[in-house]
């Protein structure tokens, strides 16, 4: 093993350190399956091993987090975002009324699947902002909140988040012990950059030949790069998508739609799969966190600035960002328009009060703008799929016999 | 020798128990609880008097404490107990490293958490749906014709179980037959259902929080395939008295002790009940 | 203790405004009169060409949007009104009809049908907003704004707060996240003015600012010893039952010199039960601390399910949330009028929110001073805000201290999720168990009750 | 002229429809069994039997229900959903809102000027809110099945039963008896109670008028005067056995609707929509 005492991946580990086994010899079904026994896995084997290699591991919870500063911290930026467990103690620890992915999510620490350095949450909603207490009063490393601005339409919202950056900044340097240099962080945002281009490169493939790739196939591919390092997840992307492109399959007449509801609370594969077999997902919010910003941030002076209005101004929307600019049901259609999709399927987590509360307005669009769509619920939990397959084949059959 | 008794009216079934200055139980009945919910409980206390064979000469039964859902409607006793206190106390009195304890009656599933002193600090129960009740499993006797004494031990042969998948009690009968259609095993079955029942009750156990001792009470807890379901599923040995089926009423017994004794001590319990 | 024995107000005291009006009790009765003229006065503001702000608790910015000479609209107290009124029901199934989900908040769907229907409510009629302005101290407050938009087309107006970052991680002056907090928040502030004077018509006028602020530390200065007055044991009022009806005038009067006076006037009540001893009108046996929401779809059964114990709440953090954080006792400084505002906004609605995500802290703090038996947790389906972290931080409390704790979840506003038998159930075991470690203390340690 | 079928394997009974030119010619009920292909067959040969059909001059055949995936000799599958909303249109064109209320499952679902199901939704977890909570009440009295709807007709005034669960309404029935209650009024309550919660789930799909009420319990006319005096509107019932028939009869009008599609040339190759596009995923 080759070691250096400092540099990229920082202290004592190893420069050529993969998390990943070697996937390049698999075919891609097989590499397909290897990224979905991954992203399933509860025990979360890469962060494990970038551990063991001596690595610090920042976990932060949904939606969007800054991974850049982590990142120039050479640290791992970690995506917690529940798990089909069962919440085994997690459950003791709230009470009724309360979302899936909260617990799943705690159990993590109380049953020592995971340590980490640090968790950062954001209040998207009213139980993560709690999730941030509970988790702080059940580990013993930092727990932070990171507020992001809630008034997006201020002009002091940039330099106040700018100023929260660093705040963030600091704080991770303190547990990482590594100092994050203008440098550091400008590289960071070039190699994040990379990944947004990737990601952006998959996302029209569902929408340019959405018979290449399944909804269920580019989740596994999205959420495999918030537990490994964003480097491998290059490779990784680089590797799969002229594969994915050279595929041989042949369109069907499907029907072409938008999933919307997946910001946070993740819908289980098997439920994406059953959706993947009536139809053509051509572009959905999915673990938008990761794809949040839209395009490039630009690399100057002051990186941390740079980020800042990225987060503002070159941005996806969820209902748990506030933003005058964006109304959601706005966004929504603009979504299906840019897909080209002809309906939509708006699904909420069970017990997710914004998710729920923005259904409203979208049926209301909707119906409007005469989008054929039909509504449905979900749980990180759930195992049983005939509901929504029977909603599914209803909904096309009804588009189809008419 | 001074007697105290506890009057447990739950929905199906009251239990009554006798114990005298020992905490020894000396007498206890059940009866169906049925229609008349006040007889119910003077035939079950009655019962109980007569299988304590309380000599004339002692001083008869100084206390009596009714709870269960019924409690109200123990005309006769002289102070009323939540059940939830009750089984938290009876668990505790057989086994005082108890800090959970699952009660599985014919209607309900409670857990409850208690303190090292017998405190209760938390309590769940079913109580809008019947599912993972021990009705599932009369639903199940019913459907296969087999006795419910018999269940238990049959399901521990299986092999291979099915999984049950609908939680509503009255589905079950439809969904083991439907099983049956399919050519599966009765054992099979019968493991299906146990698991099913047993995951209902961990879900809320979980709500509780599951904090070994684990003491197992109510009628369900005599049936061993259960308690092993539930063994496997907690991975640790859960507790089971002999007397599972009287734990509440124990409890009130050991209230209405207290009554009894503390009438003897100057100090008094007038804090206790009003 | 029966309020007839109790002499009218003191020579020297308000007693000359108000003769004849006992002291013991003034405080409720002055409450609801009050409470009732409000109501009264949104039924007519249309009428008079008068303009209101929909505005909650934690942030209401009353003391700005009053130099505008909006009427201040509290749709968590419309909403809460509707379910104490037992018509909660109605406004509720009008919503879900709409299309939202059983999962909702209670006072959102309360709202929307309130909404829908025209303003009808118990209370009178409340007029539609001219605007909207809230915090994110609640973040559906948010989504429930976007509602009015998308009802309304008004502005709506987000002041952002930054909260406390982690477990006693308050910054302060000094501190260079303060100050990076006090920015934003003043330049909203900035910005929200500028709202304002389009919305009503009217220039800002900073010396009616200092004059409302005025009104508003009067009754800080008030409200805070309010809530310390019930260190007296027995406690003066009960937390939950006459604390609702305070709430409603904090909010409701904040900034006006009726509230200011009508705090004064309260203390001076308080102040006379506690030299004299006299407690609520129940025995008071156990003291409690209250943690939630109270259920008001059976508030009168709720309190004396308690009360019937003996059970009297001396604290509740609700009074210190629902008052927006106001239970700090914080005084703006009239000599810079905005820098304070954005100060004192950020400091107490930051407090309001502490007292929901870290509340163990601060129970913990009130269990000596305050005697408290027990604490008592209820959370409510509806409100995640306040209820996610309670089951935790009882965990939390029961490690730290030996108080007793009561576990119970209903909702606020939904008789659905409220079963009265199963409350009932749980908050006799709680008593029995409060009455047998009594018993087991008066026994002392060589005859621990009879489990031995 | 054409002449279609209609295959609704539903879980206990399996039905069929044969109808010629819209004309109900032929119709048959089995029971479903552990081998619905079985069963499927069996009432096909028995409605094409009664309609004088041979099996070979039906153009097309639409299999509905629960194992419309079994019926090998079907060209198309509709889900019971679409199938219902077919027949209802068949029955009342006017119809805006279905209520199915089986004994496993009551199903509520809007469709649109159409005659496409716009949304719908169901209660299948819970007995409390299916058919099977009034059986069970019936059988907790010591009643069948059959008498039912004989005895709830009698009854003057509804007892109140909560609904919450149907195990726990046991207690409650038993405790009605003991004061003295009669059977017929505890039998109107839960009616009553049952029809509360299908109501709740057509305010759940924004109900329209029209309204339609189908399935098995419907041939209760307590459950119809339970539902209108609910709603404050008239409804539409169809009569005796076709409320049982609607799905059976709805898959033969698609059938019928597709049969012209191909004839027409508009549905080229025989297609197979989405189903089968379904089964070729991989």
């Amino acid at each position: 093993m080759r070691l250096r005492a400092t540099g990229r991946r920082g202290g004592e580990m190893d420069v050529n350190l993969r998390v990943l086994d070697p996937y390049q010899e698999l075919s891609l079904k097989e590499a397909f399956a290897f990224c979905r026994d991954l992203v399933e896995d509860p025990d979360f084997p890469t962060v494990r091993r970038w551990r063991q290699a001596g690595g610090k591991v920042v976990g932060h919870f949904q939606v969007y987090f800054p991974e850049e500063i982590v990142h120039a911290a050479e640290a791992l930026p970690f995506k917690v975002r529940g798990a089909p467990v069962e919440a085994r103690q997690g459950e003791s620890h709230f009470g009724s009324g309360l979302c899936s992915i909260l617990k799943t999510s705690l159990e993590f620490i109380l049953s020592d699947r995971l340590r980490l350095d640090m968790f950062v949450s954001h209040p998207i909603c009213d139980s993560a902002r709690n999730l941030a207490a509970v988790w702080g009063r059940n580990a013993d490393y930092p727990c932070e909140i990171l507020y992001l601005p809630q008034n997006a339409n201020s002009l002091h919202a940039s330099a106040y988040l700018r100023g929260e950056y660093a705040r963030v900044a600091r704080e991770v340097e303190s547990v990482t012990g590594q100092e994050i240099s203008d440098d550091a962080l400008r590289r960071s945002l070039g190699v994040f950059n990379e990944n947004r281009r990737l990601l952006r490169e998959l996302y029209a493939i569902k929408r340019e030949t959405p018979w290449l790739l399944a909804v269920d196939e580019a989740y596994v591919l999205v959420a495999v790069g918030g537990m490994i390092p964003r480097e491998e997840h290059n490779e990784l992307l680089s590797w799969f998508l002229p594969q994915i492109r050279s595929r041989e399959a042949t369109p069907q007449d499907r029907m072409r739609l938008v999933l919307e509801g997946g910001f946070c609370e993740q819908p289980p594969l098997d439920l994406l799969n059953t959706i993947a077999k009536f139809s053509y997902v051509v572009d959905d919010d999915l673990l938008i966190g990761l794809r949040w910003i839209t395009s490039d941030v630009p690399v100057g002076d002051d990186p941390l600035a740079d980020l800042a209005e990225a987060y503002l101004e070159r941005s996806s929307y969820s209902p748990v960002q506030h933003d005058l600019r964006k109304p959601k049901e706005k966004m929504l259609m603009e979504r299906i328009r840019k897909a080209g999709a002809g309906a939509a399927i708006i699904s909420a987590a069970k017990m997710c009060e914004p998710g729920l509360d923005e259904v409203v307005a979208y049926v209301k669009a909707l119906e409007e703008e005469n989008i054929p769509y039909f509504v449905s619920e979900f749980e990180e939990r759930m195992t049983n799929f005939d509901n929504m397959q029977m909603q599914l084949e209803t909904f096309i059959e009804n588009l189809v016999f008419a | 020798m001074a007697y105290a008794a506890g009057v447990d009216v739950g929905s199906t079934q009251t239990k009554a128990v006798i114990i005298d200055d020992d905490l020894d139980i000396v007498g206890r009945s059940l009866v169906d609880t049925g229609a008349s919910v006040t007889l119910a409980a003077q035939n079950a206390y009655q019962a109980a008097v007569r299988d304590a064979d309380i000599h004339e000469e002692e001083e008869g039964v100084g206390f009596i404490v009714g709870t269960g859902y019924g409690r109200y409607k123990v005309t006769f006793g002289d102070a009323q107990t939540t059940e939830i206190s009750c089984h938290g106390r009876g668990a505790v009195h057989m086994f005082p490293s108890t800090r959970t304890v699952v009660d599985r009656g014919g209607r309900d599933t409670k857990a409850i958490r208690v303190s090292p002193t017998g405190e209760i600090l938390d309590f769940v129960m079913n109580d809008k749906c019947a599912a993972g009740t021990g009705r599932f499993l009369g639903a199940a006797a019913t459907a296969l014709d087999i006795p419910l004494g018999e269940l238990g031990p049959i399901a521990l042969q299986s092999e291979r179980p099915v999984k049950i998948s609908t939680t509503c009690t009255v589905f079950a009968d439809s969904e083991i037959l439907a099983w049956l259609g399919k050519g599966k095993k009765v054992e099979d079955i019968l493991m299906g259902v146990h698991r099913s029942v047993v995951s209902r009750s961990l879900s809320l156990m979980r709500r509780v929080g599951i904090e070994q001792e684990v003491t197992f009470t109510g009628g369900v807890a005599n049936n061993l395939g259960m308690v092993e379901v539930l063994n496997e599923a907690l991975g640790f040995g859960v507790n089971v008295s002999s007397e599972s089926h009287y734990m509440g009423a124990l409890g009130a017994a050991l209230f209405a002790m207290d009554r009894v004794i503390a009438g003897r001590s100057p100090a008094g319990f007038s804090e206790a009940t009003s | 203790m029966s309020t007839t024995e109790a002499p009218v107000s003191a020579a020297g005291g308000r007693s000359a405004d108000a003769p004849g009006v006992p002291l013991v009790g003034r405080g409720n009765k002055e409450g609801n009169r009050l409470f009732r003229e409000w109501f009264k006065e949104l039924t007519t503001a249309p009428e008079r060409g008068e303009k209101s702000a929909y505005v909650f608790v934690m942030g209401s910015m009353a003391e700005l949007l009053r130099v505008f000479d909006f009427h201040t609209i509290f749709p968590e107290v419309n909403g809460l009104q509707t379910a104490v009124r037992h018509v909660a029901d109605d406004y509720i199934a009008q919503a879900e009809d709409y299309g939202y989900s059983t999962d909702v908040c209670g006072y959102v769907k309360a709202d929307v049908g309130l909404q829908l229907r025209g303003g009808v409510h118990p209370m009178g009629t409340i007029p539609p907003p001219a605007l909207s302005v809230y915090t994110n101290a609640c973040n559906t407050y948010i989504k429930w704004a976007e509602i009015w938009e998308r009802l309304y087309h008004v502005p709506i107006f987000t002041l952002d707060i930054p909260g406390t970052r982690r477990a006693g991680g308050q910054t302060w002056h000094g501190s260079v996240d303060f100050a990076n907090d006090l920015r934003y928040v003043q330049g909203q502030i900035e910005e929200l003015i500028g709202v304002c004077e389009a919305v009503s018509g009217k220039r800002f006028d900073i010396d009616k600012l200092r004059g409302i602020m005025a009104n508003a530390n009067r009754m800080s200065r008030a409200w805070k010893k309010v809530i310390e007055l019930n260190k007296a044991v027995p406690a003066v009022y009960n937390a939950v039952t006459d604390g609702t009806v305070y709430l409603g005038m904090v909010n409701g009067f904040r900034g006006r010199e009726e509230g200011a006076r009508y705090f004064e006037d309260v203390v001076e009540e308080l102040e006379y039960k506690a030299t004299k001893g006299i407690g609520t009108p129940f025995e008071e046996k156990y003291r409690l601390v209250f943690a939630g929401v109270p259920c008001y779809p059976i508030f009168r059964r709720f309190g004396e399910m308690f009360s019937e114990w003996g059970g009297t709440f001396v604290g509740s953090t609700y009074l210190w949330f629902a008052s927006g954080g106001s239970n700090m006792g914080f005084e703006y400084d009239l000599d810079r009028p905005l820098e304070s505002l954005a100060e004192g906004t950020l400091v107490t609605v930051r407090d309001a929110m502490d007292s929901m995500f870290y509340s163990n802290t601060v129970l913990a703090d009130m269990i000596e001073p305050f005697r408290i038996d027990g604490v008592v947790y209820h959370p409510i389906k509806s409100c995640r805000t306040v209820s996610t972290g309670l089951a935790d931080s009882r965990r939390a409390i029961m490690e730290q201290t030996e108080a007793a704790t009561l576990f119970i979840e209903s909702d606020h506003m939904d008789k659905r999720a409220v079963s009265e038998a199963q409350l009932k159930n749980r908050i006799d075991a709680f008593f029995e168990g409060l009455a047998s470690r009594r018993q087991r203390r008066a026994l002392g340690p060589d005859q621990q009750g009879t489990e031995g | 002229m054409s002449i279609t079928a209609g295959i609704d394997v539903g879980s206990t009974y399996t039905k069929v429809v044969v109808s010629r030119d819209g004309e109900i010619v032929g119709q048959s009920l089995v029971r479903s069994g552990y081998k619905p292909g079985e069963a499927a067959e069996a009432a096909y040969e028995l409605a094409c039997a009664g309609a004088g059909v041979e099996r070979g001059r039906v153009d097309y055949v639409v299999a509905t229900g629960y194992g419309r995936f079994q019926v090998p000799f079907s060209q198309v599958t509709a889900t019971e959903l679409t199938a219902a909303a077919w027949g209802c249109r068949a029955l009342y064109p006017g119809t805006q809102t279905i209520l199915d209320v089986g004994g496993q499952s009551v199903k509520a679902s809007r469709i649109d000027e159409a005659g496409r199901v716009k949304s719908f939704r169901l209660n299948e977890k819970c007995a409390a809110g299916t058919g099977a909570f009034l059986e069970k009440t019936a059988r907790y009295m010591g009643y069948e099945t059959e008498e039912i709807g004989p005895l709830a007709a009698t009854s003057n005034e509804a007892v109140a039963i909560s609904g919450v669960c149907t195990v726990f309404a046991e207690a409650e029935v038993i405790n009605h008896l003991s004061q003295g209650i009669p059977p017929a009024d505890i039998m109107h309550g839960a009616i009553i109670s049952l029809v509360g919660k299908s109501v709740q789930l057509m305010k759940r799909v924004k109900m329209e008028p029209e309204y339609t009420l189908i399935g098995g319990i419907m041939r209760y006319p307590t459950m119809v005067k339970a539902v209108r005096s609910q709603l404050k509107v008239d409804v539409n019932v169809p009569e005796g056995d076709l409320v049982q028939l609607v799905a059976a009869l709805g898959a033969a009008t698609l059938a019928a609707h597709q049969a012209r599609k191909i004839a027409e040339g508009r549905a080229a190759g025989g297609t197979r929509p989405s189903v089968p596009l379904a089964a070729s995923a991989s």
